[in-house]
Parts: structure tokens; sequence; C-alpha cells
């Protein structure tokens, strides 16, 4: 048995008053796809942020490696890749200056590796316009571009399949299953009807949780 | 001493206390800044130098005194809510700007009507008035960023960053505004205060900060019961106060 | 699916170091910024406009300007440096980066230490260069126009590292432009009274060195307080987003 | 007693209207403090209970009847 990457217990979060879940208890073991489900309003982002370590606004514990996320921060920010609904594209930057900017502080990689990235979500000719006259979906496919060169771990992914095409999405739970298969953990939360072979689950909603 | 710090963040445990030290409060506030202010205003003797006029000091010291102490607080306060996280230190900061702020505009005021007839004029850039001025603006900013964020917890730990940025540079501002003033108006005006203060005049300046302090107490606890009470207003025991209360 | 049997990875152990980090900070919004050159110049058509209306406001009269133009200028550079920190997190926030910059692994304070640099180069730089041209408009003396500079040049970065902070308070908030001018211009009135004050000593031929020696002091203060406290504004903004 | 009489109390050599007026705006401001953060916890406590009463009612209407989303269009009269 290898051990779970993170571990939650008894988590709990409250948001303007109302309780969005509690005693959520789970772990997330390395080699897993596991989808955050669960009504608009119950909690998918704000669940994801927590494990991100962007929103601290929870009790319970969160363990990185069986020790406690707070004191290892360092450690879990190196090993953890979170991609938001706002993924941190700048619209005045081209495809590949983004890219480069995102990986400089975690993995600087050459010039070619970062193309091949690109090239293999489509934008290969795009790589010199800048963000604002690309599509939402365009925009999105640049931030996935980090997927493709990634080694982080542990990978967050809010909202993965928003503005993505048909096609798009198919390869990109090739993509999840490939790392999943690599050893790599990954946490989803997605509206897409998203079914992976030995996915796990955590359902969100109603003001309890439970883990399937 | 540790279950002592963790008792006194219990928002249950201070209701039931402050409920308890209330009617005190009051009582000996309103008692001691009446007995100050009727001995300061009636009987305490003229002062040789400005006449009758220096009897404001005796609400201009109290409210000024307090007005820079609550901030004080404020910070000491605010260091417990980012460290560690204590409800009450937050409901603290929140339930005593506005206090703060009255007090510092009352010192404000004081300080200009007793101006008027000591220097001739309602307002000097001296340098005493001007740090005030200075405190009243930074009250004024807790106050607007408190408005206006919505997360109360992100409200609370955002204030006690304003605030402990403020009260590193009170000083830095006390000394820059002193230096400033001397540049420019080389002490043409000052409140000289003389050595020695006849014990009529000091102790009934004595009982009416002392009152104030009280009365202060009274108003944070009324002020941060309020705010308890809205905050944990979906808890047992608030449930059981307000519907046993008054029902 | 068998997961017990699958490799787990291993973990990274090291990482981009901090210095490099910042510079690529640093070096992306010096990006953006080149790409909007016309945001570039707005605070400093800001300054000059400020700095007229005071000659048309007040008095044209050199006497007056000669002893009010340091005043003019450094007010003038303050409200400008003021204007433009509404922008310093604000596009990030809204685009996502300042999520991700949140999120590397370096310390907080040293990325926004960078972000604030590029800040102060893009504006507050300008806004010395510029002042010499301004100064001689108001009818300041040679001497003084230099130590106006000097002063300037020390103070501007500790605006824009006080301001940091108020714009990391905002982040997010309706209003945040009155309301970081609010809670910020309270703590710039120390700079601006011994910035001002430097160089009316100065006038009088005054010997200047230990006033700029204490403005120094503030921007060391300033260099090493400001960034911890924007680092956890910012996390605080963030953390309700 | 440092004064002579009432009026000269009142007068205070002329710098009564001074002194009055600070001991006015004084007392105004603090029991005007007094006043509205007593009335702020008075607010407080019957929005409480009003929230309780509201709850209670609620429970018995519809017990757990959590209404799922239907996206029916809503009728407008047309005048």
């Amino acid at each position: 048995m290898s051990e779970p990457l993170l571990q939650a217990v008894d988590l709990q979060c409250e948001r303007d008053e109302r309780i969005l879940f509690r005693d959520l208890s789970f772990s997330i073991l390395p080699g897993t796809v596991t989808r955050v489900e669960g009504p608009n309003g119950s909690g998918k982002t704000t669940l994801l942020r927590m494990l991100a370590g962007l929103n601290d606004a929870w009790s319970g514990s969160l363990l990185w490696c069986g020790k406690p996320r707070s004191a290892q921060r360092e450690e879990f920010l190196r090993n953890t890749l979170y991609l938001g609904h706002r993924p941190g594209i700048k619209p005045l930057l081209t495809p590949m200056e983004n890219l480069r900017a995102l990986t400089a502080g975690r993995r600087p990689l050459p010039e070619p590796v970062l193309r091949e990235a690109l090239d293999g979500t489509g934008l290969t000719w795009f790589q010199d316009v800048p963000c604002r006259n690309l599509s939402a979906g365009q925009q999105r496919r640049v931030a996935l571009a980090r997927l493709l060169i990634a080694d982080e771990p542990l990978w967050l992914l809010d909202e993965v399949f928003t503005a993505i095409d048909s096609g798009g999405v198919s390869a990109i739970e090739d993509l999840l299953q490939q790392r999943a298969a690599e050893g790599g953990a990954v946490v989803v939360t997605t509206h897409h009807d998203l079914n992976l072979p030995g996915m796990q689950r955590i359902v969100l909603g109603g003001g309890a949780a439970n883990e399937c | 001493m540790w279950q002592f710090f963790h008792k006194l963040g219990s928002p249950k445990w201070f209701f039931g206390i402050s409920a308890r030290l209330m009617p005190w409060l009051l009582a000996g506030g309103i008692l001691l800044l009446m007995a100050g202010i009727v001995w300061g205003l009636a009987f305490a003797p003229k002062d040789y130098l400005q006449g009758n006029s220096y009897r404001i000091i005796f609400i201009h010291v109290p409210t000024a005194f307090l007005a820079q102490s609550v901030y004080v607080m404020m910070a000491v306060a605010a260091v417990v809510t980012l460290v560690w996280r204590m409800k009450l230190a937050d409901v603290f900061v929140k339930s005593v700007a506005p206090v703060g702020l009255v007090l510092t505009f009352l010192s404000l005021f004081t300080g200009a009507v007793w101006g008027k007839p000591t220097w001739g004029t309602w307002w000097v850039w001296d340098a005493r008035l001007t740090s005030m001025l200075i405190l009243l603006f930074l009250y004024g900013g807790v106050i607007a960023l408190d408005r206006a964020i919505n997360d109360e917890k992100s409200a609370a730990r955002a204030v006690s960053v304003l605030v402990l940025v403020g009260v590193v540079n009170i000083p830095i501002i006390q000394y820059s505004v002193e230096w400033w003033n001397t540049l420019h108006q080389p002490s043409t005006f000052k409140l000289t205060e003389k050595p020695s203060m006849p014990a009529e005049m000091w102790v009934p300046l004595l009982l009416s900060v002392l009152g104030l302090y009280l009365l202060f107490g009274w108003l944070a606890c009324l002020r941060m019961q309020t705010e308890i009470l809205l905050r944990e207003q979906r808890t047992r025991w608030v449930k059981d106060y307000v519907l046993a209360g008054r029902g | 699916m068998n997961a017990d049997c699958r490799p787990a990875l291993t973990l990274r152990q090291d990482t981009v170091g901090a210095l490099a980090a910042m510079q690529a900070v640093f070096a992306r919004d010096m990006k953006v910024a080149f790409r909007q050159r016309q945001d570039l110049l707005n605070p400093l058509l800001f300054f000059v406009m400020v700095v007229t209306l005071f000659p048309l406001g007040v008095s044209p009269e050199v006497s007056f300007l000669r002893e009010a133009g340091a005043g003019i200028l450094w007010v003038a550079a303050l409200l400008s440096v003021l204007l433009s920190l509404d922008h310093l997190f604000r596009h990030d926030f809204d685009d996502g980066t300042l999520e991700q910059l949140v999120l590397q692994p370096q310390p907080l304070f040293l990325l926004v230490l960078a972000k604030t640099a590029a800040h102060w180069v893009l504006t507050g730089l300008p806004l010395v260069v510029l002042t010499p041209v301004l100064g001689v408009m108001v009818h300041l003396d040679g001497n003084s126009i230099g130590v106006l500079c000097l002063t300037l040049l020390i103070g501007t970065p500790v605006l824009s590292l006080i301001g940091s902070i108020g714009a990391a308070l905002t982040l997010g908030l309706r209003s945040a432009g009155v309301l970081l001018s609010l809670l910020i211009i309270p703590l710039y009135i120390p700079v601006l009274i011994f910035g001002t004050g430097t160089v009316a000593s100065a006038a009088e031929g005054a010997p200047v060195g230990a006033y700029l020696a204490l403005m120094g002091a503030f921007l060391v203060l300033a260099l090493t307080l400001a960034p911890f406290a924007s680092a956890a504004a910012l996390r605080i903004s963030l953390s309700n987003g | 007693m440092a004064f002579d009489s009432f009026s000269a109390f009142m007068v205070m050599e002329g710098h009564g209207p001074y002194v009055w007026s600070c001991y006015a705006a004084f007392f105004l401001l603090m029991i005007g403090l007094m006043v509205w953060s007593l009335r702020r916890r008075k607010a407080a406590i019957e929005a409480c209970r009003r929230g309780y009463e509201f709850q209670a009612g609620r429970n018995d209407q519809q017990a757990a009847s959590a209404s799922a989303a239907s996206f029916n269009r809503v009728k407008v009269s047309q005048d």
C-alpha cells in the first residue's frame, strides 16, 4: 500500500454563515484520479482551493505525506500544481511568453520543450499571437499546456473542461488517465460527465458529505 | 494559564462574564466621570494663566488619552487575531474602532475650542493636534476597510494587518510631525504645562480619566456582545439566551 | 483500479531559487507593462498636470513658487504613485496570475518585493527623471532641484512599498481606489514631511546629510517590513476569492 | 466652590461658551454613542428572534422537501 499524498481529516468549511461541508475525510493516493462532485454552490471550488492552500477559512486537518501540511508548506507547494477557474494567463502576452512565465518559478524548461507542449494542445500556429486575440477555449488550452510538461505528483484541476471542444475533452481524459498510470494523483472538479475506470469520487452537497 | 487563555477566547464565556461586569463598569464609570467633571468645573481653582478655559482639560485629556490607548489595545488584539486566531480579539477590534473614532474626534474638537481663547485661533498646526488628526484618519481607514470586506474572517484579518501597520507608523508619524513643527514654527504656541499641577486640579483629572476608562469598558462589552450575538446566532446558547431573555 | 502496485512518483526536493523566481516575476511585469505603453505615461501626465494646477490655482509669482515648489512636486509625485497603485495587483488578481504567484514554492514576500520593484521602476523612477524639468518650471534653484531629486529617489520606493500593503488589502473590493487612498495617505505623511523638509533645509543652506540618512532609514524599514505585510494581506484577500 | 454665583459659573469670565460647548459636545456624543450601541444590541436580539421564528415556521411547512430546480418559465401577465 503506497502512502497517501494528501489526507484530509474531518474537514469543515463555513462560508457566509452556511456550512458547506463537515466531517469530510478522504485520502488522495498516488496513481488515482479523484472527482469532486456536487451541485452548484456545494463547495467544489472552495474544497479545491483549500486543498491547494489558497483558502484557509476551514477547520480540521490536512496531512501531506502523513505530516501536517502547515509545517511543510514549501514541500507541499513544490509538489502540487493547481489550475483554477482563472488559470493565470495574461491577455497581453503570447502563449509562449505565458507558458514561460508560469513555469519559470517552478521548473524552467528550454524553449523547444515549451513549443512542443503548445503543439500538443493544438496551438502550433498561435504561439506568437497575444492571448487576448485568442478564443476562450484556446486560452484555456494555453493553461492546459502546463499539464503536458508538469512533473508535480499532485494536480488539482478546477473545471478543466470548460470551453474545451469534444475532441479536446477526450484527449484530456486520456491525459489524466495516463498521468494516473505514471503514478501521479489528480483531483478534478467538473460538470462534464467524466467517467474514468477506477475513478474515486468525493460527493459534496446537502450540508453533509460522504466519500464513495 | 493556557486554559484561561482558551476560555477567554470562548464567546459564550465572555458573554457571561461581561454581563456580570457591565453594571459595575457603567455605574463606576458614570460616578467617577461625573465626580471628576463636577469637581473640575465648579470646585477646582482657576488657572492663573489661562483662566477658566482650562476647565476643558477635564474632558480633553481623558478623550485624547483614551483615543490613543484604544488604538494600542486594538493593535494588541490584532496580534492575537493574526497569531492565535482568537475569535474575541477580532470582535474587539471591530466593535471598538467606532468608539475610538468618536473619542479622537472629541479630543480634536475640544482641543480646537480650547485653542480659541488660549491661542486666539481655532486651529493651529501644532504637533499634537496634527498627530491626533492623523490618528483620526487611521481610525477612519480601519472602519472603512472593515465595512468594505463582506467576509467576516477576511475582514478581521485584513483589519488586523492594517492596525498593525498603523501602530508601527504611529511613533514615526509623531516624530516626524514634531520635527516638521519645529522646522516651520519654532514653538510660537506651546501649551506650557506647569511643572506641578496643584492636587485640586490633577485629582479630578485622574478621576475623569478613570471614569472614561470604565465607561469605555462598558461600551466595549456592550458592542462586543452585539457582535457576538450576530455572529453566533446559529448556536444553541444564543438561541436559548434570546428566546429566554424576552420571550 | 489497483492503485497499490503503482509506483509513487518521487517528490521533488528542490526548486527554482528565490532570486531566479524574483527575476522571472520582475521580467514578466516589465514585459506586460511595455505591451501597454499608454498606461506607463498616465502617472507621468498626471504628475505634470497636478504641478501645473498650482501656479494656475494659487499664484504664478516666483517667490511663492520657489517657496512652495518642493512641496508641490512632492505632493504631485505622491498622488501619482497613489493613482497607479490600484493596478499593482488588480490585473494579476483578475486573470489568476496572483493565485499562481501565491502558490509558488518560494517565499511570497520576496516575490511581492519583486513586483513592487517593477512597480517602482515603471512609475517612481520616471517621476524622478522628470523632476528636474518641473523643478525649473517652479523656479527652484539648482541645489534644491538636486536635493529634491535625491529625496524623491529615496522616497518613491517607500511610497511603492507602503502602497503595496494598501493595494493588497483592498484587492477585489468595490471602490478599491478611494479606499486605498484613505488607508494609505496617513501612512505617507512621514515620508512627505521629511522629503519636503530636507529640501527646505537645503534651501536655507543647512547640511542635509542627516535628513537623507533618516529617509534612508525609512527606506530600509519599509523594505524589511512592508513585503511581509503585503504578503499576509494578499493571502487574506485571495482566501475569500 | 470656585465661583461666587450660578451666573458667574455659567459665564466663567467670558470663557463660558467655549467650556460649555465642549462639555455639550462631549455629553452629546458620548450619550449618543451609548444609546446607539444599546439600540444596536436590541436590534440584534430582535433580528435573531425573528430568524428563529421564521426558521420554526418553515420547518413545519415543508419538512424536508428540497425543491429541485425545474427551469419552468414564470408566468408574467402582459398588460
